[in-house]
């Protein structure tokens, strides 16, 4: 008996459900489902037996002939009768009512309860939220079965009353997944919008929060459902339900007695629970993937990366010239989509020399980051990338191992990622982040390692190197943490390094100093460096060389200078027009009829 | 005296949980006597003198380390134990014991006269069960270390049998009064209990008194009672061997049993079950205080149908209050009222309520259900419409006795004639809800209670038919218990007591 | 006669509770004073923590004011209570920063335009009418009402967001850095429009924005902010080109100009002040 | 760190003492009347009377109220009524078998999880999908089925461990072991079915997360991200989970401990409840909610330690 309370599933479901499909169509997309087909044709069956109970059996399900006990199947009793003589049959259709009634008497009171708490606590906070999370907190530590047993023995055995309790016990479950909802919600800015749109709070609620709660809710329903079909079976079982109805639960208790003679008996109460439970949880599942955007793509081929290029030809582009530190020959990344593979890079060509800094310059989506994850193979799993070439130093990266590459990676080829916070483990100090990969590389030991490490942190600028060693990602600032980053890049003296939109994150005068320190960095290492940007003041500041891709190919590569002065393309020039920089401030406003 | 398991009504009322149970009693591992396990439906309530349960299901726990004045034949009689000769005298006002010499308690203490005194002085001022089936006991006198003798306030024929019950255990007087009686009992029964084994409320082991004075009836050296309320459980456990031996009056258990292929031995428990017509005076109910009415009602009945469908046949039926075997019983009172229905709308017609009439009955469905269902049909049959009020199994004795109903499915089991009598038919019995008292009643029980030797059994015969023809119950069958045994344990079950005694187990000869 | 201000900001100060026991509340403005006329925008500048978006919120009513006051047309509207904050919506509009959160992606543009027209009580016929002449007046085909912000691009989600801040004829926006989230080409056309409907209804703005030349762009006067407080106001032009106070120099000297030669020149500039002991910001 | 551990505990107290306070009220509350219960249906009005003196019924349910919190102040729980062994001694005698079986199937619980959540983030592929299909099944299986089958199977019909009873650890370790591995493992199937589903879960979001890439970028061996960073980011969620199943797990105790006749906390509760034990029920109440309290402070210990924000701060 477990309580689908968990508060971390509750959380992401808030934010993993985009209200939006729900204008698709969810029906439609849920039927396109195969296993969500399955458990609703199994639902719809049971819901229609226990409904249609009178008309599918004539038998009693509670009348019992002792003459007529352990009867085999045959007319009148189409799956036999149990050892008192009852209907095998009717008792499971007509359990199937006690179930499916049990299960509902729940799910509405644990709505009832649930959903307007956790949408008050949620949206309004302050007292209420407090007390009724606390209330919350105290309800969930509470063993279910022990409220139950102390309840029901005070006023006599009651399914629909056990239930009923039951409702409230899962409640905070509800009242949780439903504040967590709203608080997320909440934070949104287009809450904020309505809210300066002068909504009224029912309103906004109504408008804005409600559909979003309204998903994970349904979700969380069907695995209550199920839920409370197990509980309810375990507490007729425990001899705490109603006795005079036919149940699933009192059908397993009693087949149990008969378990050594006729152990058939088991077989179509437990199906009947197995089956049922298992359609509903199914169904949430397939709610999730239905409301979420399916994961259905994820990770279909995690390894394909790097080993499987398939278009690996004997490369045929004339030989990389001896300074040239990567070579990239016609990239091609793309992603599975609904209608078949989306191409996000179209043949990129690219050369790097030693020393060099190529700024791969582009607007989003114009797949400049892809191309240097292509080159790291850090592409998402979902990702099927080809090349003709990628000749790191005259290795072939398409060619190596997924072990060979690991070797490169880190050791010879460095990154710097864009988001500096996000980018270091918030579990481990940031000396730990440092080391290891020095000690796995160069094999150093832990004491040399730990010196080199806060050699690197004085080197990239850091005033306190061994405070922020000591330190967690939370506890520096994001310039420290971008510092942090490149030190980790540049740790094992790599040729090549691939920065991804280094300073993207970070105010202009924390941009200016990572600018400068990553400059010093290449010129004292003679760095090759692939830096991917969508600021022309940064590619004007550091870049030697500048390619300019727009919607997955390269539309111009030239020398900064000739960039700048000369631009070829017409997109280039387009985007060089676009900035504001430089332009002409606007001109102060007239006073009106001021004297002042 | 009094042992009832119209207390199980209440406990099966109120426990849902352990409704499917209903076990107690032993036998020994496939021939071997190192140790035997019984399990029980319930743990010990307490071992203190007077303060030990009703007799039933926890019997066997106190059985192991106490002693009882007398105890039960397999011919339902008393019989000699600690005490080996008892006579009654001064026209029922005297009861005077022979006591055992050479029986000692573990602690020491010599079993006499003194002790005997101490005992029952105790369990009378407990106020318990115990205590009240002593209640025609005025004193104990001592009159040698070996004689007691007890002087009546009024003739108690049923006192025999509750010295070979609760009210008969004798503890070291040593041990009487501390406060650790009640956990850590001091007898001078076959076992000792070993509370370092033991789990309080789950698992009790006792180990052999070397130096008890009958060995031979105890064969294993070894008993452990294990409290089990589960029934699969429990046949699980004698399935694989973990169990030796249970007794239970739940018909389920008794089915899976024999289904389980174990051995079932079934026996006459001591309990009446059917409706019990409490109302006849008919301050609830007017048309009950015609007797006309009560005649329908039993006539109404079917009892082999009842029997069948109802207690899945672990029973008698029977239509008088007394059971086969036991003093009072006539056998052509069985038939006094067959099924008839046509006579039993004849009679509510001639009683003016041939269109019946409609009672207020206590809700029993959550743990009789299928009695419940079997009493309205029949009361429907002779156009008596039931309606149920809800009730809570500790509310259940209660209200009966504070006469809320005019009439209930009940079971009442006792250990002797006089003991029923006492509890229902007078007008101070506490099952006589509405204090109904007959004159002509009052003079056959008296007669009954004065009463010695053979004339003892037709006078209550004539009690017994007095009742029966007045219809003051309609009873539907006397309740079977069954002993459940594994392979390699025999048991010789007691008529009219509900748990065999411990000594009933003994190895398959 | 003098014109009344607009928008006037006195002595704000914004606290926000820690949670937990006894700590003491976080201070994130100090103290500020500005006003908005008319017609103006008043860009405020000023990088991560400064406070630039407190300000702008607080003047929504979305944070919290400990001291001082904002007046309104010269009326206080800080500490008002929720319905009068409401009458207040179709003066005050709001453009936020990221165009993807906010538009309920559940609602199609023609719902989000017309939500604040129902609330002000305009019928539903005419909001239809209504909702046409906004997309058109923020260059949006007519036929974007029955869609989903998620078949926009930013641009045009940002354009969906302006419309909205439109609906109600407010006098004062505040932009919540409305450009930042977009690519080069599409910022300059957004901050483009902003001007021409400034030109058109005279709708003052309070421009909140890391980046100067944006800010440059687009503001009639300038207001540094560094650490909760200003600590320069003044003239769009001087403030952005010839700066007074330090911090706003080292702002100017560290945002990189797109043309190799020009950043050389600036980034030696910034080293030598930086070098000179002007003492970094870090 | 201090501080927070300080207000988990009031509050944990606090949450123990309302709990109490309202369990003791329902049980006072309806007209039970529990000497006419313990004496039977013979006995007279008086010795129900006096049994009812000597309960202490006969004084107001507040000065009872007041009585039993001031003895569980002192450690006393009072006498059961029904068994007359002290309270205590019978929730002590209990405590272990029902602590044996849960924290075995939590450990268990964990391990099985752990493996299978791991695995079936990362390997993906039919044994993701065989790990999902199982974690649904042991989800709709009552946990009660699970045990009645393996006690016929693995008791009666193989009889290779016993089908009921329990075997103290301090008198015979090995037949500890054989005597909770039955109720143990049929408890573990429904929480393997939610924990492992949870670290899935987790893992799949965290191996999305960028720090993992940039991990990745520094060439570290793929094993070392997963069970040192991927896992270590991941465990938060799935030990909240996991504390939860423990209240979960009591409550599967209850059920099971019937199934194999072992006479821990949840048999005691069940009888307790049944014949109106008040102190008896209001003891095991206490217990089971110290436990739960006791169990989500340490969970939230852990919790602080995995968690450097908390651990500092």
């Amino acid at each position: 008996m477990s309580l689908p309370t968990d508060p971390t599933t509750a959380a992401t479901l808030g934010h993993a459900i985009d209200p939006e499909v729900r204008r698709a169509g969810l029906v439609k997309r849920l039927v396109r489902i195969p296993t969500a087909v399955v458990a609703l044709v199994w639902l719809v069956v049971v819901v229609a037996a226990a409904v249609l109970a009178p008309l599918l059996t004539s038998q009693s399900p509670t009348a019992s002939d002792i003459l007529d006990a352990l009867a085999p199947r045959g007319p009148g009793h189409p799956l036999g009768t149990d050892g008192v003589g009852r209907d095998v049959w009717a008792q499971l259709i007509y359990g199937a009512r006690t179930s499916l009634v049990g299960a509902l008497i729940v799910v509405i009171v644990s709505l009832v309860v649930g959903l307007p708490a956790g949408l008050i606590a949620g949206y309004f906070r302050g007292r209420f939220d407090g007390i009724s999370t606390w209330i919350a907190s105290l309800l969930m530590a509470q063993p279910a079965i022990i409220i139950l047993l102390v309840v029901l023995t005070q006023v006599g055995r009651n399914t629909a009353l056990a239930m009923f309790v039951f409702g409230f016990v899962i409640a905070p479950g509800v009242f949780r997944l439903v504040r967590a909802s709203v608080i997320a919600v909440r934070e949104e800015l287009f809450v904020d919008a309505a809210r300066v749109s002068g909504l009224t709070d029912p309103r906004l609620i109504r408008r804005h929060i409600l559909p979003v709660v309204v998903a994970p809710t349904v979700i969380q329903m069907s695995q209550i459902f199920g839920i409370a079909i197990v509980v309810q079976a375990g507490l007729e079982f425990l001899g705490l339900g109603s006795a005079n109805q036919a149940s699933w639960g009192g059908m397993l208790n009693d087949a149990f007695q008969a378990i050594y003679t006729a152990p058939r008996l088991l077989v179509w109460p437990a199906l009947a629970i197995i089956l049922t439970v298992t359609a509903c949880a199914l169904l949430g599942n397939a709610l999730r993937d239905a409301l979420g955007g399916a994961p259905a793509a994820r990770r279909r081929r995690r390894r394909k990366e790097l080993s499987d290029t398939g278009s690996v030809t004997v490369s045929t582009s004339p030989d990389v010239a001896d300074d040239v530190a990567l070579q990239i020959d016609s990239l091609v990344v793309s992603y599975p989509g609904a209608a078949g593979d989306r191409e996000v890079v179209h043949g990129v060509s690219l050369a790097i020399r030693r020393g060099e800094v190529l700024g791969l310059v582009g607007e989003s989506g114009s797949g400049k980051s892809q191309t240097a994850f292509s080159v790291l193979g850090l592409l998402p799993g979902a990702a099927s990338m080809s090349a003709d070439r990628i000749q790191f130093h005259g290795e072939d990266l398409t060619t190596l191992s997924g072990a060979a590459m690991n070797r490169l990676r880190g050791r010879r080829i460095g990154y710097i990622p864009q988001e500096p916070m996000s980018n270091l483990d918030p579990s481990f100090r940031v000396g730990s982040q440092l080391v290891d990969p020095m000690r796995h590389h160069l094999g150093l030991s832990r004491k040399d390692a730990r010196a080199e490490a806060l050699r690197l942190l004085e080197r990239v600028g850091i005033r306190d190197p061994e405070r922020v060693f000591d330190a967690y990602p939370h506890q520096i600032s994001g310039g420290m943490a971008q510092r942090v980053l490149i030190a980790g890049a540049v740790s094992c003296n790599p040729e090549l390094l691939i920065a991804d939109e280094p300073t993207t994150a970070l105010d202009v005068t924390v941009q200016a100093e990572v600018l400068d320190l990553i400059r010093e960095l290449q010129a004292e290492r003679e760095m090759a460096v692939l830096l991917v940007t969508h600021n022309f003041g940064v590619v004007a500041d550091i870049c030697d060389t500048v390619a300019v891709m727009r919607d997955g190919r390269i539309v111009e590569v030239a020398s900064a200078d000739d960039l700048f002065s000369d631009p070829q393309d017409a997109y280039t020039r387009m985007l060089l027009e676009s900035s504001v920089e430089g332009a002409p401030a606007r001109k102060p406003l007239p006073v009106i009829g001021a004297t002042r | 005296m009094r042992r009832l398991i119209g207390a199980a009504v209440v406990a099966a009322l109120v426990a849902g949980t352990a409704a499917c149970g209903g076990s107690s009693g032993g036998a020994a591992s496939g021939g071997s006597t190192d140790s035997f396990t019984l399990a029980a439906i319930t743990p010990p309530s307490s071992f203190a003198i007077g303060a030990m349960a009703s007799s039933g299901p926890e019997d066997p726990y106190y059985q192991a380390v106490y002693d009882r004045l007398l105890s039960v034949g397999t011919d339902g009689q008393p019989q000699a134990d600690l005490a080996t000769e008892w006579a009654v005298g001064d026209n029922g006002m005297s009861l005077d014991l022979t006591l055992r010499e050479g029986v000692t308690f573990t602690d020491g203490a010599a079993f006499d006269a003194a002790a005997v005194k101490a005992n029952l002085e105790k369990a009378k001022a407990a106020k318990g069960e115990a205590g009240s089936a002593l209640g025609a006991v005025q004193s104990v006198k001592v009159v040698d270390p070996t004689h007691v003798s007890l002087k009546l306030n009024r003739p108690d024929p049923g006192l025999t049998a509750a010295l070979a019950r609760s009210s008969g255990y004798m503890a070291s007087p040593q041990a009487l009064d501390s406060a650790d009686l009640a956990t850590q009992p001091v007898g001078s029964g076959p076992y000792v209990l070993d509370s370092k084994q033991s789990t309080a409320g789950s698992v009790y082991v006792y180990t052999r008194n070397e130096d008890y004075w009958d060995k031979e009836a105890f064969p294993y050296d070894t008993l452990t009672i294990r409290f089990l309320e589960d029934m699969s459980a429990t046949v699980n456990g004698l399935r694989s061997g973990q169990i030796d031996a249970t007794a239970t009056q739940t018909s389920d258990l008794v089915a899976a049993a024999e289904q389980a292929d174990l051995n079932v031995e079934t026996f006459f428990g001591g309990g009446l079950d059917g409706m019990y017509l409490w109302d006849r005076d008919g301050k609830l109910a007017p048309a009950l205080k015609d007797v006309r009415v009560r005649q329908a009602i039993n006539y109404a009945t079917n009892r082999d149908a009842i029997l069948e469908s109802v207690k899945g046949g672990l029973g008698t039926v029977t239509s008088q209050v007394f059971p086969e075997g036991s003093l009072g019983y006539d056998e052509a009172l069985d038939d006094a009222y067959p099924y008839d229905l046509d006579k039993a709308k004849q009679l509510m017609a001639e009683a003016g309520y041939a269109d019946g009439f409609s009672i207020t009955l206590p809700d029993f469905s959550p743990v009789y259900p299928d009695e419940q269902a079997a009493m309205t049909e029949l009361l429907k049959s002779i156009n008596i419409t039931v309606e149920y009020k809800p009730t809570t199994g500790d509310q259940v004795v209660g209200s009966i006795m504070g006469g809320q109903w005019p009439l209930n499915y009940f079971t009442l089991t006792t250990s002797s004639p006089y003991e029923l009598i006492g509890l229902t038919m007078t007008d101070q019995s506490p099952f006589n809800p509405f204090k109904n008292s007959d004159p002509e009643l009052a003079k056959l029980i008296d007669a009954a209670y004065a009463a010695t030797g053979d004339a003892q059994d037709d006078a209550l015969q004539e009690v017994n038919k007095y009742v029966v023809d007045q219809a003051w119950f309609a009873p539907w069958d006397a309740v079977e218990s069954a002993a459940i045994t594994a392979d390699g344990i025999d048991v010789t079950p007691v008529p009219g007591v509900s748990v065999p005694p411990l000594s009933a187990y003994q190895p398959a000869s | 006669m003098t014109e009344t201000p607009l928008l006037e900001v006195d002595d704000l100060v914004v606290e926000y509770d820690v949670r937990g026991f006894r700590r003491s509340p976080v201070r994130v403005l100090h103290g500020i004073a500005l006003d908005v006329r008319r017609g103006e925008t008043l860009g405020l500048v000023g990088e991560s923590g400064s406070g630039k978006s407190t300000l702008g919120r607080a003047v929504l009513g979305l944070a919290p004011v400990t001291e001082g006051e904002i007046r309104f047309e010269g009326r206080a509207i800080s500490g008002l209570g929720k319905r009068e904050r409401r009458a207040l919506s179709s003066d005050i509009q709001v453009v936020f920063q990221d165009p993807y959160t906010s538009l309920n992606p559940a609602m199609t543009v023609g719902d989000i335009l017309a939500e604040p027209l129902a609330v002000g009580g305009v019928a539903k016929g005419e909001a239809r009418q209504r909702v046409k002449d906004l997309l058109d007046a923020v260059h949006l085909p007519t036929d974007a009402a029955q869609r989903l912000p998620r078949e926009f691009s930013g641009g045009q989600r940002q354009r969906v967001a302006i419309a909205r801040a439109l609906c109600r004829e407010p006098k004062l926006i505040v932009c919540d850095e409305p450009v930042s989230a977009l690519d080069l080409s599409t910022q300059a056309r957004v901050l483009d429009l902003f001007v021409e409907i400034q030109e058109r209804t005279g709708v003052a703005y309070l421009f909140v924005s890391h980046d100067l030349a944006v800010v440059r762009h687009i503001a009639h006067r300038v207001a540094v902010m560094y650490r909760g407080e200003i600590v320069e106001l003044g003239d769009g032009d001087t403030v952005t080109s010839t700066p007074e106070h330090p911090y706003t120099q080292k702002l100017l000297l560290a945002s990189p100009v797109p043309d190799p030669d020009a950043q050389a020149t600036r980034r030696a500039r910034r080293l030598e002040a930086a070098s000179s002991g002007a003492g970094g910001a870090r | 760190m201090f501080t927070f551990l300080l207000r988990r505990i009031a509050s944990g107290v606090a949450l123990v003492f309302v709990t109490a306070t309202v369990t003791f009220f329902l049980t006072a509350m309806t007209g039970s009347d529990p000497a006419r219960r313990i004496l039977g249906p013979t006995a007279t009005l008086d010795e129900v009377a006096a049994k009812q003196a000597e309960l202490g019924l006969d004084q107001s349910v507040l000065q009872r109220y007041l009585d039993w919190l001031g003895g569980v102040l002192h450690g006393d729980l009072s006498t059961s009524w029904f068994t007359n062994e002290p309270v205590t001694t019978l929730v002590w005698a209990a405590l272990p078998i029902t602590l044996s079986l849960v924290v075995s199937a939590i450990v268990l619980t964990a391990v099985i999880s752990v493996v299978l959540g791991v695995v079936s983030a990362v390997r993906g592929g039919w044994l993701d999908n065989a790990v999902q299909v199982l974690s649904i099944v042991g989800f709709a299986i009552p946990s009660f089925l699970v045990g009645l089958l393996l006690s016929v199977v693995f008791a009666v019909q193989l009889g290779i461990l016993p089908a009921i009873g329990y075997t103290p650890f301090s008198v015979d370790p090995v037949g500890w072991l054989t005597s909770i591995t039955l109720p143990a493992v049929a408890l573990t199937v429904g929480a393997v079915a939610t924990v492992s589903t949870q670290t899935r879960g987790s893992m799949i979001e965290v191996l999305g997360q960028d720090y993992v890439r940039t991990l990745r970028s520094r060439g570290l061996p793929t094993r070392s991200i997963l069970l040192k960073h991927a896992l270590r980011n991941a465990a938060p969620a799935s030990l909240t989970v996991l504390s939860l199943q423990f209240i979960a797990l009591i409550s599967g105790a209850v059920v099971i401990e019937k199934v194999f006749g072992l006479n821990g906390i949840g048999q005691l509760a069940t009888s307790a409840a049944s014949q109106g034990d008040v102190p008896l029920i209001l003891g095991v109440v206490l217990l089971v909610v110290t436990l739960v309290v006791l169990v989500n402070l340490l969970a939230d210990l852990l919790l602080g330690w995995l968690n450097p924000k908390v651990r500092i701060a």
